[in-house]
């Protein structure tokens, strides 16, 4: 096989596997062609800024959803960590390294609950993480009923720093998503994962161990999701317990089933779960810069949803499930 | 390199499985498995494989005993597993399949390379012609097959276990099968292989074991001479060898199916004919296109021209439910896909098409379904005719006949039964029982029967006339003395190459 | 019926002196931190006078909300402090509440069925905002400039806080551009906006938010579009007087003002409606002003944080 | 099989199938004990009221979810037939039966939309009815931007008539789930929902209509969501476009879930659906009546959740997925 034609299938084939990818370049050319100030580089460090927390637990979620779990708590981890975090660098006024530290330890924590009910005790993660979602909300609030703020500067080096022009936040999701998709295609764990998701039950007959990959994957997720909190504490130098990441779970998830991930397990890239993340931040970013009423906004969110549904459909994974 | 497995016990529910079964394989000997749908075969080979805790006794791997495995440990010991119910991964490679859990690795990553070279090796020593960078989930059955063959190889084991690795094959590939485990037990390997088809047990096992029931009924070391004490052993009653039933061949009248120039995709122009109460097998290699064909009949598959007539009016269905309600019936090939509901009851997979059909003022019937399930039960000898258990509970030969009861009971008027690959799993007595339920059906109701199989026994036996299916097309036809099995192994095999290579090249 | 309809039937059917070692205090947006400090502030107060204060879990839910006054009605909650979500759906509730002799006080608003009120403005919050932030306009940009607004228009307070701050504004500083009104109560929705309206509009000088939480969002914004945190042409401002942004206002920074309530007083009232409407005070209901802090109320905001904590 | 033997299995059989039976009787045990009031009449009649509307949508979700697919539009179409009826019924002045027929007009329109896009378009249930969440709710708050109220005596009837001393809303919830419950269990189609959701190409290869069932599933579903909408306008005489049943689709989502039916589809009962709904209703009364505090309810909650989990997981039913 040639070097060339090797490129000219990859070409093909990322078309056919990501539909995602030319609509949400048309998404960008009609928003900066009607608006004409959507590719100002403060706008896109806005969007990139917003989609890099959404990144940074859509990675971990999509590969754990890919191995035929869910994860719902996501929202309510997210605002713990911020809480742990931020009362670490607030009021106990610890360096970034042991706030940041204390978020992943709390998030683990949570994830490590997830795991242990869902993957070893076999109950339904849909019901679990939701119950989690929950019970997690309350407890951040219990502990903090009060909003933190004014973490200091070093705290706001997590959400503030420039890496070679580009914000910490960002260059932060770019390695959980590169490491994500090395994991995926690289490790035999990752490869574990696409057989768990499909056939559990063969797996397990292939010794792979089905309970231990999944559960790394809810720790890793609830961490990733704790880290995720941290950063929007130390960007808005505020975390209230109440509200913060309130319904982030239901964006995220969009987020990576808009990039092809299938529900069901088995089936999804990286590259799609960035595009998603992508999609939804171009899309309410673009709707805000147009000045669309909010309840049309809204209309045309859901509608787009719809569209990428429609869209990710094409892709060859969702074939899937039988359709005659 | 040896397998001693002593008084094992299984019971499922209360209901043994396996009640106190020993078995030993030496090194260098074949052993087949025998014995009846249900009889606990695959239930010791999960046993052997670590997918189910036996309740009692040992299984000694290398003289290691052993009192329950886990994939894990069985993997470890040197036990290789080919599990009736492929478990291929389908999005995955054909080389990630054959190595999935003992991947190589450099430095932590899968070494792709490696694997690719080592998988294409090992594909070629079972003969498949698939790729080993196929996506496992866009292969034939044949193939899958092969990949998982390839993948019990690859683990360099002591003890090699197949539980009915040809149902899915063809002659060919079931010969080249053949060779590999009569390599492997020049190298020394303690094999079990299990099958239903006594022609496989004569050319390849060196000692032979018949559970009946869940306990050893009959034991031989000379498997091959007394092929009718084995069919006694198995099915429980006198030996005969399965009889053609074509004896009655139907009085010749008009044709109830005519099939006139019908193509699709990958088969035909095919033209056939089917007259009332005839039985007509198609024979051909694997992917040779009977299922395309069939299910094109059946409107599961758009056809791009020809007709189909039954009883001279055209049918044109665009999807099952229309050949349904022509009276055109199929029993699928692939059971576990295409007709099980794994969850639900036996009753529920038997008859829910024939729950609307039995209902009064538009309810459900419940007792004239519990009498009609028990009737199809008992005339296709389910085991067992529990109508609340659920399908998952039921051995493979079983599930098969959940299916065939499905089309093949008396609810139904059925002009045109298509059967793809109907016995496949199916014991040596129950399959008598099956032939003759189709017979009977065909007899009965001047139904014209359409059959594909790869087992040239199963068409000798059941078929009045038989068409070889090469590359999509009628490239032959037998019937009366001309239709024997070296017949039919002769016309199929003279196709220059087989289909499915030329497909995946 | 609204905050400014006029009620009907005031008053509670049995007159006379009682009572009551209960108040249950339903406030539905459990997810606020100015619910927290309330619970707090009204159970300090409800122990000094004597009474319990229990809570419900409303979660922001309307439904949640009928279902626990039905269940606290059933239960004969002997005083009922209510901030109802929709006024008119929670007009049954009040009225059986009545006829099974408990008190009713309704919070943020006013019923036809109550026994008394707690009555806010939330209108002249936001009138007070507005004002303040068209008074600076006019003096620091001469009248000109660009605004953008942070609104809510799904719930009643909302609505309120928004045409009192939006109107205020525009008429008080008419030569200012109004860029955009954008729905957003939270921080994050605020910053994310804000950053897409800065795109636009680099030069916006205002943000007028319906909550504290979401002009702080458009404040971290505007500081991460490279505005100093003492820009003096420019000015954002909330409502609800929350830590974040008191802290900010102190500070001399371009969060220059919060229209905010006093948990104090409040936590108060709370506790002292229901108890003056049991001892047969003629005219128990309260009306609680809210105020305007900026950076020279000095005193007034370390006066709140110190409630906040 | 003799009488007797049958009730026995038949006893067996329900402990099996509904362990959340024996909990929800030792949950109304504890709290009737601990409260002394959970057993008043006037209490129970609250949580029958409150249970009402969420098995009135629980019960036809539950078999939409059995045949395979998920409507999470049903909070955003409730507010959509609330404000449909009311609008009707106030400003229009037309008697009630044009008012609920409107309603259900509404949602059968949205769940005809539903049908289209997830049955004929095949299109991902998850995410299609995510996105008519948002863009219903959109659209609810655009067409109705103010709360209706005062819809008259006539259409009071709906929320407050008593049958028999019963109240309208128990009395259409009870029709409800007995009609599921009959068409699950003895018509043939009923039958085809679970073989549906079991194998969709084997039921396809059966002759069963795989796309029209469950349409009209998704179509009955939505009209269910706009009915419990219009009878919750009626018992508060009020609806609000912003925030009628928001969260909704969760809560009727937890109840089915708990009562033992599986996301993946194929199993569940209705009697196990009005358990879950009954667990949910009765869980917060009684967290209620108790005074627990705000977030330790939540936390409870929470927890309640997952234990009501670890019981479904209980149910032969869940043992469907590979479990080694
Ligand atoms: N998971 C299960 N639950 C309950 N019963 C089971 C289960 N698996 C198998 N059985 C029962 O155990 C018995 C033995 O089944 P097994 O699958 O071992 O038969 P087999 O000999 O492999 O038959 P076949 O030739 O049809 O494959 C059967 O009666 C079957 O119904
Ligand atoms: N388990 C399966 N899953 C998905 N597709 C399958 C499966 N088995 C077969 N197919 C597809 O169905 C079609 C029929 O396959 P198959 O090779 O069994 O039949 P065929 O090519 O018509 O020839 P024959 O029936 O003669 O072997 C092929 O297109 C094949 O790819
Ligand atoms: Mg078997
Ligand atoms: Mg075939």
């Amino acid at each position: 096989m040639t070097t060339r034609r090797l490129f000219t299938e990859a070409g093909r084939a990322a078309a056919l596997r990501h539909p995602l990818l030319p609509v949400l370049l048309l998404l960008i050319l009609v928003f900066q062609a009607s608006t004409g100030s959507f590719l100002d580089p403060g706008n896109l460090r806005g969007i990139a800024l917003d989609a890099a927390a959404i990144a940074i637990v859509a990675a971990p979620l999509a590969v754990l959803i890919i191995s035929g779990y869910l994860d719902l708590s996501v929202g309510s981890t997210l605002a713990l960590g911020g809480l742990v975090a931020g009362w670490l660098a607030g009021e106990s006024q610890q360096p970034l390294p042991v706030a940041v530290l204390g978020a992943l330890a709390a998030g683990a924590a949570v994830g490590a609950l997830n795991a242990v009910l869902c993957c070893y005790a076999g109950l339904s993660s849909f019901i679990v993480t939701l119950g989690m979602l929950t019970a997690v909300r309350g407890l951040g609030q219990q502990l903090f009923p009060l909003p933190l703020s004014d973490f200091g500067t070093g705290f706001a080096w997590l959400g503030g720093a420039r890496l070679a022009g580009v914000a910490a936040p960002v260059v932060l999701a770019a390695a959980v998503l590169l490491a994500a998709a090395a994991f995926l295609a690289l490790v035999p764990a990752g490869r574990h994962v696409f057989a768990i998701g499909v056939n559990r039950e063969a797996a397990y007959l292939s010794g792979i161990n089905i309970r231990r990959i999944p559960a790394a994957l809810f720790v890793i997720t609830a961490a990733a999701a704790a880290l995720a909190g941290a950063i929007k504490a130390s960007v808005l130098d505020s975390v209230a317990s109440g509200t913060s990441g309130l319904g982030f779970e239901l964006t995220v998830l969009t987020a990576v089933l808009l990039g092809g991930v299938a529900l069901t397990g088995g089936a999804g890239s990286i590259l799609g779960v960035l595009l998603g993340v992508l999609f939804l931040g171009t899309l309410q970013n673009g709707l805000t810069l147009l000045s669309v009423p909010t309840f049309w906004q809204l209309i045309a969110q859901g509608l787009a949803l719809i569209v990428g549904a429609g869209l990710a459909h094409l892709t060859p994974h969702s074939t899937k499930g039988a359709r005659p | 390199m040896s397998l001693q497995v002593t008084g094992l016990v299984k019971t499922f529910n209360g209901v043994p499985a396996l009640g106190g079964v020993d078995l030993h394989v030496p090194a260098g000997q074949v052993h087949a498995l025998l014995g009846h749908n249900g009889a606990g075969k695959s239930t010791l080979i999960k046993c052997l494989g670590g997918a189910f805790a036996p309740d009692s006794g040992s299984i000694d791997v290398n003289g290691v005993p052993h009192a329950r495995l886990t994939p894990r440990t069985a993997i470890a010991a040197g036990v290789a597993i080919i599990y009736q119910n492929l478990s291929v991964i389908e999005p995955l490679t054909a080389a990630e399949n054959i190595f999935l859990g003992q991947e190589w690795t450099r430095a932590g990553l899968v070494n792709r390379h490696a694997q690719h070279e080592a998988a294409t090796g090992l594909l070629r020593r079972v003969g498949a012609s698939c790729r080993a960078d196929d996506r496992v989930g866009d292969l034939p059955m044949g193939q899958r097959q092969m990949v998982e063959i390839a993948k019990a190889l690859s683990r360099s084991a002591s003890v090699l276990v197949l539980d009915e690795p040809t149902a899915a094959l063809s002659t060919a590939e079931s010969t080249v099968l053949a060779e590999c485990v009569d390599e492997l037990r020049g190298q020394g390997l303690a094999v079990v292989y299990v099958t239903h088809l006594l022609a496989e047990v004569q050319r390849l096992a060196d000692a032979v074991t018949v559970l009946r029931d869940g306990l050893v009924s009959h034991r031989s070391t000379r498997p091959a001479r007394d092929r009718s004490a084995l069919v006694a052993a198995i099915a429980g009653t006198s030996g005969a060898p399965v009889a053609p039933l074509t004896a009655d061949v139907p009085a010749a009248g008009p044709p109830r199916l005519e099939v006139d120039g019908l193509a699709g995709p990958g088969f035909g122009p095919v033209s056939l004919t089917v007259g009332a109460g005839e039985i007509v097998g198609l024979y051909g290699l694997i992917g040779s296109g009977r299922t395309r064909l069939i299910e094109t009949m059946f409107g599961r598959r758009r056809r791009s021209r020809g007709t189909v007539r039954i009883d001279g009016r055209t049918i044109t269905p665009r999807n099952p439910a229309d050949a349904l309600a022509e009276g055109v019936a199929l029993v699928p090939a692939d059971r576990r896909r295409q007709g099980l509901f794994g969850l639900l009851s036996a009753l529920d997979n038997m008859l829910l098409p024939a729950l609307r059909p039995l209902a009064r003022h538009r309810l459900r019937h419940r007792r004239a379904e519990r009498r009609l399930f028990t009737d199809t039960a008992t005339a296709l000898r389910l085991r067992p005719a529990a109508p609340r258990a659920p399908a998952t509970a039921f051995s493979g030969g079983n599930q098969q006949k959940l299916l065939l009861g499905r089309w093949i009971n008396r609810s139904r008027t059925t002009n045109l039964l298509l059967l793809d690959e109907p016995t496949q799993g199916v014991d040596v007595g129950s399959r008598r029982e099956i032939y003759q339920a189709v017979a009977d059906l065909a007899a009965g109701t001047g139904a014209a029967v359409l059959f594909a199989s790869t087992d040239p026994e199963e068409i000798v036996a059941l078929a009045h006339r038989c068409l070889v299916i090469v590359d999509g097309r009628v490239s032959a036809e037998l019937s009366g003395a001309r239709l024997t099995e070296a017949a039919l192994l002769s016309a199929a095999h003279l196709a220059p190459t087989s289909p499915d290579e030329r497909r995946t090249r | 019926s609204g905050p400014e309809s006029q009620p009907t039937a005031t008053g509670s059917p049995a007159a006379g002196p009682r009572t009551i070692t209960k108040i249950g205090f339903d406030y539905p947006f459990t997810q606020l931190p100015l619910y927290a400090t309330l619970v707090k502030l009204a159970t300090a107060a409800a122990r000094r006078q004597g009474v319990e204060v229990v809570t419900s879990n409303d979660a922001a839910k309307v439904d949640a909300q009928v279902t626990n006054l039905t269940t606290w009605v059933g239960q004969r909650i002997p005083a009922i402090v209510s901030f109802p979500m929709v006024f008119e759906a929670t007009e049954k509730i009040a009225k059986a509440a009545l006829d099974a002799g408990l008190i009713w006080v309704t919070y943020g608003g006013t019923l036809q069925n109550q026994s008394a009120d707690i009555q806010f403005s939330f209108l002249k919050g936001g009138t007070l905002l507005g004002e303040a932030a068209a008074r600076w306009a006019n003096e620091a940009l001469g009248g000109t400039g660009k605004v953008a607004f942070l609104v809510d228009e799904t719930i009643q307070l909302g609505r309120d806080r928004t045409r009192g701050m939006v109107d205020a504004f525009t008429r008080a500083a008419p030569g200012v551009e109004v860029v955009a009104k954008e729905q957003a109560i939270d921080p994050d929705t605020g910053l994310s906006k804000s950053s897409a309206l800065l795109a636009k509009h680099p030069d916006l000088n205002i943000i007028l938010g319906v909550t504290d939480a979401a002009a702080y969002g458009g404040f971290k914004a505007l500081q991460q579009a490279g505005r100093a945190p003492t820009d003096a042409r420019t000015f954002v401002g909330g409502q609800d007087g929350a830590v974040p942004s008191l802290v900010a206002i102190k500070q001399g920074t371009f969060y220059r003002a919060s229209a905010a309530l006093a948990p104090n007083d409040i936590a108060d009232a709370v506790v002292g409606v229901p108890l003056a409407v049991a001892a047969g005070d003629s005219d128990p209901s309260v009306d609680l002003p809210i105020t305007l802090l900026q950076q020279a109320d000095g005193a007034k905001i370390d006066d709140l944080i110190a409630q906040n904590s």
